[in-house]
């Protein structure tokens, strides 16, 4: 797989809803290729954060630079071309699709659309769209979850509903990955595989970013946490340094 | 275009409005908590003017008693429909509505083969017209317009008032919860389309003296009702009122100024506007 | 399956040369209503339900109309011309219109299909309510293709160009990327896999609406006269309806469904609402009994066995 | 009940006119369509044709061509006024039922079936007020058996204005091209007049309207002391005349080419409906004949005879007269001979061909016309000396 990780730049990014502030002067900046951590205290602004470095919302204040480059004028399918990919904490599919549609959906993005080529059926055509197939077919090997390729994907169990989000994100070879609380209405334990799962996989492809709630799971497989509380960043360095950090030890004690 | 014409011409657009209201307010209701545009609106609208012409005029019935019998009618039609057709289909919009269509087909269809192409007469409940500041309006008009506000004003008092409007507006936010909560979804879903389609039945039978009587009547009533509710917002009571009323001045100051069809694009071009600007129409929620 | 096509072929390039003159009329209006069903389910795939398809059908045979009487030109540049315009208006409101779905999108379609009907009865100049007569047969190799069986082959042309048109459309990957769009969190996740959902979807509509233009020029040719009381909304619900019936299951579905109910209809001649009583029976049934439309007969009843 | 009845009994005929379709079996019936709007608003128009043709084919019975006898049957196709619907009709009725003489009724369809017309020289009885677009002499096998807009605004028109003091006149037609093309007749008579009336306005309204508020503030704004409804059926009149009167008119409605009954509008105009003016309607019986007829219907059909039965009886009749005469049933043969004979057998009285000058051809009927007016609930003769049209 060709994609380099990608180092990732948040600029004084600020976000009002109406009156209300979401985020306030965010910033840090995740080197390409690690594995970070976004956590924090419900409504502390981590999913509005991670919509906006995505696309999904536009800033109020300040920009999303993805190797340097400024990427705040994109939406999310521009951004997505650039290598942004995201998954959804809802685990968000397409239902009527099956398993492997879902990833040959993202694949496909990838491939040129060439559509009149298609309406005459080329040669060429066919060709590329075997690739497309094969190539879903390895990202769902990847994940170990192709033997589900032919099932429909709202009919699937949870955990590997969860997992076929990221093979999707995955399958777009993103060179920075959103996951968002991919590890939610998981077990414990399924939780931690999950997560192994995704380290294992992705550890040097491309740069994440999770947002994740048990913190066993961040200190686990994170080299960097950063902490939002009301939408400011309130800590950024390793997990180790959590424990120590009062601030961050009462904005979550205080609230969970 | 005199100021006495316009005067005149506002008039007949807020009688004519009001009427409308009556109709789409059922089509809100019921969208609001089976989520479904009732295409067979229309035809309800035209069986209750047919019902009071049948059993008034044609059977000798005295009008209260046809009145009751077609309202009560109209109420089991309701409830019948919901049961045999939106129940089993719920949750799959598609069909609901192609379901509708259909349901309105037969309705129309049936009735022009039973009660023929011949239109029908309903004597005037109340002959006679008022005149104040050279506006005139008919008698008949305004006693149709006054129970239609009656009517708006209780079904306000009725959602917002007693445990069945609270209900109704549970399922309508959200109906997962509201079943949690042990609130009889069937039993309000049937309801609200019996009460849906009572509004609709009263409403034509009040037209029915002011006009004449076809089986194709319920057609062009559906249509204002659907850009109504669109732009009220599917849903929404006020928003309802507040459209039908705007509809029926566009209409009657449109047909006034340009001409009819001038007015019909007008009202429809109203309609799309909504649409792209404010998709979830004035009133609704998004 | 190759054999199967080869068959549907020579049937419909050669039966109507053994048929009498009523036959290949009904072929003709199956072939047309078939093709107008297609557009339909080709939004309806997408779960998009078009109310208003007459609307760009009238827009293609009001192209036509007006190209070949008022400006005296060929008949073939109208047909040429009448996807254009229609594909034209699709794509304009699908991309005003993005935003719509479900209902929503439903009732602005239908809005645009009233206002296009109402704007020809309005203006004199597009006919007005009178509609435009005396519309040409187009010529094809000098001859003017006057007789059912020549416009017959004429309108199988068409219907073919656009069927496969649309057949093929849906493999293609713009096509495939087209099944995204169904629910709003199933469009956001399509945004964030780089679809970009709102030109998806005004293209999409543009190519169904550029199809119904083309059947529409053949159409109003054979008619030779289009009017503001040929396509109304009725005639909207009339294609849904086909598409219901027929099953959604696939592209046989539509196909299936406006050639049974047509043919059906041209049977059920001496009272209109006997037509419409009977279609909306049989929907009715076919909704409530066999969701997957007549397509699916065949299997439930080898699972009835 | 009745009407159910009768259209599952049309449908009947019409499936079995399908299935006996081998022409040696068919030759045996004389079949006549009847392609007119059986449904929808029109649909009283369509009925009438079928119920006046039906008692023209009893009275007719079993007639002979070249040796062949034959027996009348008149098939039902409900076009609904819809152009595009009576092209199906019309290929049925010519293709598969092979019926080569037929009832097609209403101007508006006919833009989209005369050059199958032209083509086929299906022999079409044409009831509908459109003018020179449809009756002309491109097309030898169109007979109107009805009298034209312009036939009857130019026979009674001046005379009425005159006779009752007519000075402002408004127009509110139907909203299509009869509506647009009789405006332009009436306005060009008013011209002729000389001062003597003239015309203030003009509105029209859409098919099965049923508010006319808008429309006739608008004209009554413009002071007219008589308003022409043109072809406006009876039901829309009504309204007409009602909503009118409720906003304070006071003058004459002339109904100038429709089809109209008074019971109906007396029923819904009550007081209003007085100084209705109709054509055609006849406010007592012209013939024996036509109260005979009336008789019969009836008791046939358990309802009033609608105006375009006579038309309808008329027609038939003579038709097969002239068929019978040229002993054939090629429609060209037969079409020259019609227009070269008159008929003593119309309800309405003798009947010939004319307006000559007017259509360049002798297709469109001319017989004794009356004009009525409602007064007190009733229809009223007018007696005025009317011109004819050349």
């Amino acid at each position: 797989m060709p994609a380099s990780p990608a180092q990732l730049e948040v600029r004084g990014i600020g976000k009002l809803f109406g009156g209300l502030s979401a985020l306030e002067e965010v910033s840090f900046t995740a080197p390409a290729g690690r594995l970070l951590g976004l956590i924090g205290p419900n409504g502390a602004g981590k999913s509005t954060l991670f919509n906006i470095i995505a696309g999904a919302f536009r800033p109020s204040r300040g920009a999303v630079l993805l190797d340097g480059r400024d990427v705040t004028p994109l939406g999310s399918a521009g951004r997505a071309r650039m290598g942004i990919g995201r998954t959804f904490q809802l685990a968000t599919l397409f239902h009527e699709l099956s398993a492997m549609q879902n990833v040959l959906q993202a694949v496909l993005c990838r491939a040129p659309r060439r559509t009149l080529a298609g309406l005459l059926q080329s040669e060429a055509y066919r060709r590329e769209q075997q690739a497309c197939e094969a190539r879903a077919r390895q990202v769902l090997e990847t994940l170990d979850i192709d033997a589900y390729w032919n099932q429909r994907a709202g009919g699937l169990p949870l955990g590997v509903r969860k997992l076929l989000t990221v093979a999707v994100a995955l399958a777009t070879e993103p060179r920075l990955l959103l996951l968002d609380e991919p590890a939610a209405g998981l077990s414990e334990e399924e939780g931690r595989r999950l997560m192994a799962r995704i380290d294992a996989t992705l550890r040097g492809r491309c740069t994440v970013i999770v947002v994740e709630h048990h913190l066993k799971l961040i200190q686990r497989f994170c080299e960097q946490v950063i902490v939002l509380e009301f939408g400011r960043v309130i800590y950024d360095g390793p997990p180790a340094g959590l424990k120590g950090n009062t601030r961050v030890v009462d904005a979550y004690l205080g609230h969970d | 275009m005199t100021a006495a014409l316009l005067a005149q011409g506002l008039v007949i657009g807020l009688v004519n409005g009001i009427l409308y209201v009556l109709v789409a307010l059922g089509l809100t209701l019921i969208y609001g908590i089976v989520h479904i545009v009732n295409f067979a609106h229309g035809e309800v609208y035209m069986l209750g003017a047919m019902g009071i012409y049948v059993l008034h005029v044609a059977a000798g019935w005295p009008l209260p008693l046809a009145m009751a019998a077609v309202l009560a009618a109209s109420w089991a039609a309701g409830v019948a429909v919901e049961r045999a057709f939106f129940r089993p289909l719920r949750g799959q919009w598609l069909q609901l509505v192609v379901a509708s269509v259909g349901i309105s087909l037969i309705a129309q269809s049936l009735s022009w083969v039973i009660f023929g192409a011949q239109e029908k007469y309903v004597p005037s409940y109340l002959p006679g017209v008022v005149q104040a500041f050279g506006v005139r309006i008919q008698l008949e008009r305004l006693l149709a317009a006054g129970v239609a506000l009656a009517l708006v004003a209780g079904l306000y008092a009725l959602v917002h008032r007693t445990r069945l409007g609270m209900a109704m507006r549970a399922i309508e936010e959200d109906e997962e919860t509201a079943r949690m909560l042990g609130v009889d979804s069937d039993r309000v879903a049937s309801t609200t389309v019996g009460l849906g389609f009572l509004l609709a039945a009263l409403g034509g039978a009040l037209v029915a003296p002011i006009y004449s009587i076809n089986p194709g009547m319920g057609l062009e009533t559906i249509l204002m009702s659907f850009i109504i509710v669109i732009i009220g917002g599917l849903g929404s009571i006020t928003g309802t009122v507040l459209a039908g009323l705007l509809i029926g001045i566009l209409q009657s100051i449109g047909a006034l100024a340009f001409g009819a069809e001038a007015a019909t694009i007008l009202v429809f071009g109203a309609m799309i506007v909504v649409l792209i600007l404010r998709p979830q129409g004035l009133m609704g929620r998004a | 399956m190759n054999a199967a096509r080869l068959v549907v072929a020579l049937v419909l390039a050669l039966l109507p040369l053994l048929t009498p003159t009523y036959a290949q009329h009904v072929a003709i209006v199956v072939l047309i209503n078939a093709a107008y069903t297609v557009g339909v389910y080709f939004m309806l795939r997408m779960g998009y339900l078009t109310l208003g398809h007459a609307g760009y059908i009238a827009l293609g045979a009001y192209t036509a109309a007006l190209v070949s009487t008022r400006l005296g030109w060929s008949p073939w540049i109208g047909i040429a011309l009448a996807p254009l315009v229609a594909g034209a208006a699709g794509w304009g409101l699908g991309s005003l219109t993005m935003r719509l779905r479900g209902i929503y999108f439903s009732l602005s379609v239908f809005a645009f299909g009233e206002i296009v009907n109402a704007t020809f009865r309005a203006v004199p100049a597009l006919g007005g309510p009178a509609g435009v007569a005396g519309l040409p047969r187009p010529a094809f190799a000098g001859i003017a293709l006057e007789s059912h069986l020549a416009y017959y082959y004429l309108v199988l042309a068409a219907a073919l160009a656009c069927g496969t048109f649309l057949y093929r459309l849906q493999g293609t990957r713009f096509g495939f990327a087209l099944l995204t769009l169904r629910t709003a969190d199933e469009e956001r996740l399509a945004q964030s896999i780089g679809i970009d959902t709102p030109r998806y979807k005004a293209w999409a509509f543009a190519a169904c609406c550029a199809a119904a233009g083309l059947m529409g020029a053949v159409h109003a040719h054979y008619l030779r006269f289009v009017g503001p009381s040929i396509f109304t909304f009725l005639y909207s619900t009339d294609l849904v309806v086909f598409a219901m019936v027929g099953g959604l299951g696939s592209f046989a579905g539509p196909l299936i469904g406006a050639a049974v109910l047509t043919a059906l209809g041209e049977q059920l001649f001496s009272v209109g609402y006997y037509k419409s009583l009977v279609y909306a029976v049989i929907l009715i049934a076919i909704i409530l009994a066999l969701p997957g439309g007549l397509l699916s007969l065949p299997q439930r009843l080898r699972r009835a066995r | 009940m009745r009407r159910l009845l009768l259209t599952a009994g049309m449908v009947l005929t019409t499936s079995l006119g399908v299935l006996t379709a081998p022409p040696a079996l068919a030759q045996k019936i004389f079949k006549i369509g009847n392609l007119s709007p059986l449904s929808g608003p029109g649909a009283a128009f369509g009925i009438g044709i079928q119920h006046g043709a039906e008692m023209a084919a009893e009275d007719i019975g079993v007639f002979q061509v070249a040796g062949e006898r034959y027996k009348i049957e008149v098939l039902p196709y409900d076009t609904v006024y819809d152009p595009a619907k009576t092209v199906a009709a019309l290929n049925r009725a010519l293709y598969s039922d092979d019926i080569k003489y037929g009832f097609i009724l209403g101007a508006g369809v006919h833009g989209a079936i005369l050059p199958i017309i032209r083509q086929s020289r299906f022999f079409d009885m044409f009831l509908g007020a459109a003018g020179k677009s449809v009756t002309n002499a491109e097309n030898p096998t169109v007979f109107r058996f009805m009298a034209s807009s312009d036939q009857l605004y130019s026979t009674f028109t001046a005379a009425l204005y005159q006779k009752l003091g007519v000075k402002r006149v408004a127009f509110l037609g139907p909203n299509d091209d009869l509506g647009k093309s009789d405006v332009r007749t009436l306005r060009e008579l008013i011209g002729t007049l000389k001062g003597q009336a003239e015309f203030v306005g003009e509105d029209y309204f859409e098919r099965g309207a049923k508010d006319f508020g808008a429309p006739l503030l608008r004209l009554l704004a413009l002071k007219p002391d008589a308003i022409d409804t043109d072809a406006a059926p009876t039901g829309t009149v009504a309204l007409i005349a009602k909503q009118a009167r409720e906003l304070g008119y006071e003058g004459y409605f002339f109904s100038s080419t429709a089809v109209l009954e008074a019971k109906p509008i007396v029923d819904i105009a009550g007081k209003g409906a007085d100084k209705v003016i109709a054509y055609r309607v006849w406010s007592k019986p012209p013939t024996p004949l036509y109260e005979q007829l009336a008789e019969r219907h009836q008791k046939k059909y358990g309802e009033p005879a609608l105006g375009t039965v006579w038309e309808a009886y008329g027609a038939t009749r003579w038709v097969v007269e002239a068929i019978q005469k040229a002993g054939t049933f090629d429609t060209i043969k037969v079409a020259d001979t019609l227009a070269a004979s008159s008929f003593a057998g119309h309800p309405f009285g003798p009947a010939s061909w004319g307006a000559e000058k007017t259509y360049g051809a002798r297709r469109q009927i001319q017989t004794p016309l009356p004009a009525s007016i409602i007064r007190d609930g009733k229809w009223e003769p007018l007696d005025v000396r009317v011109g004819t049209m050349e």
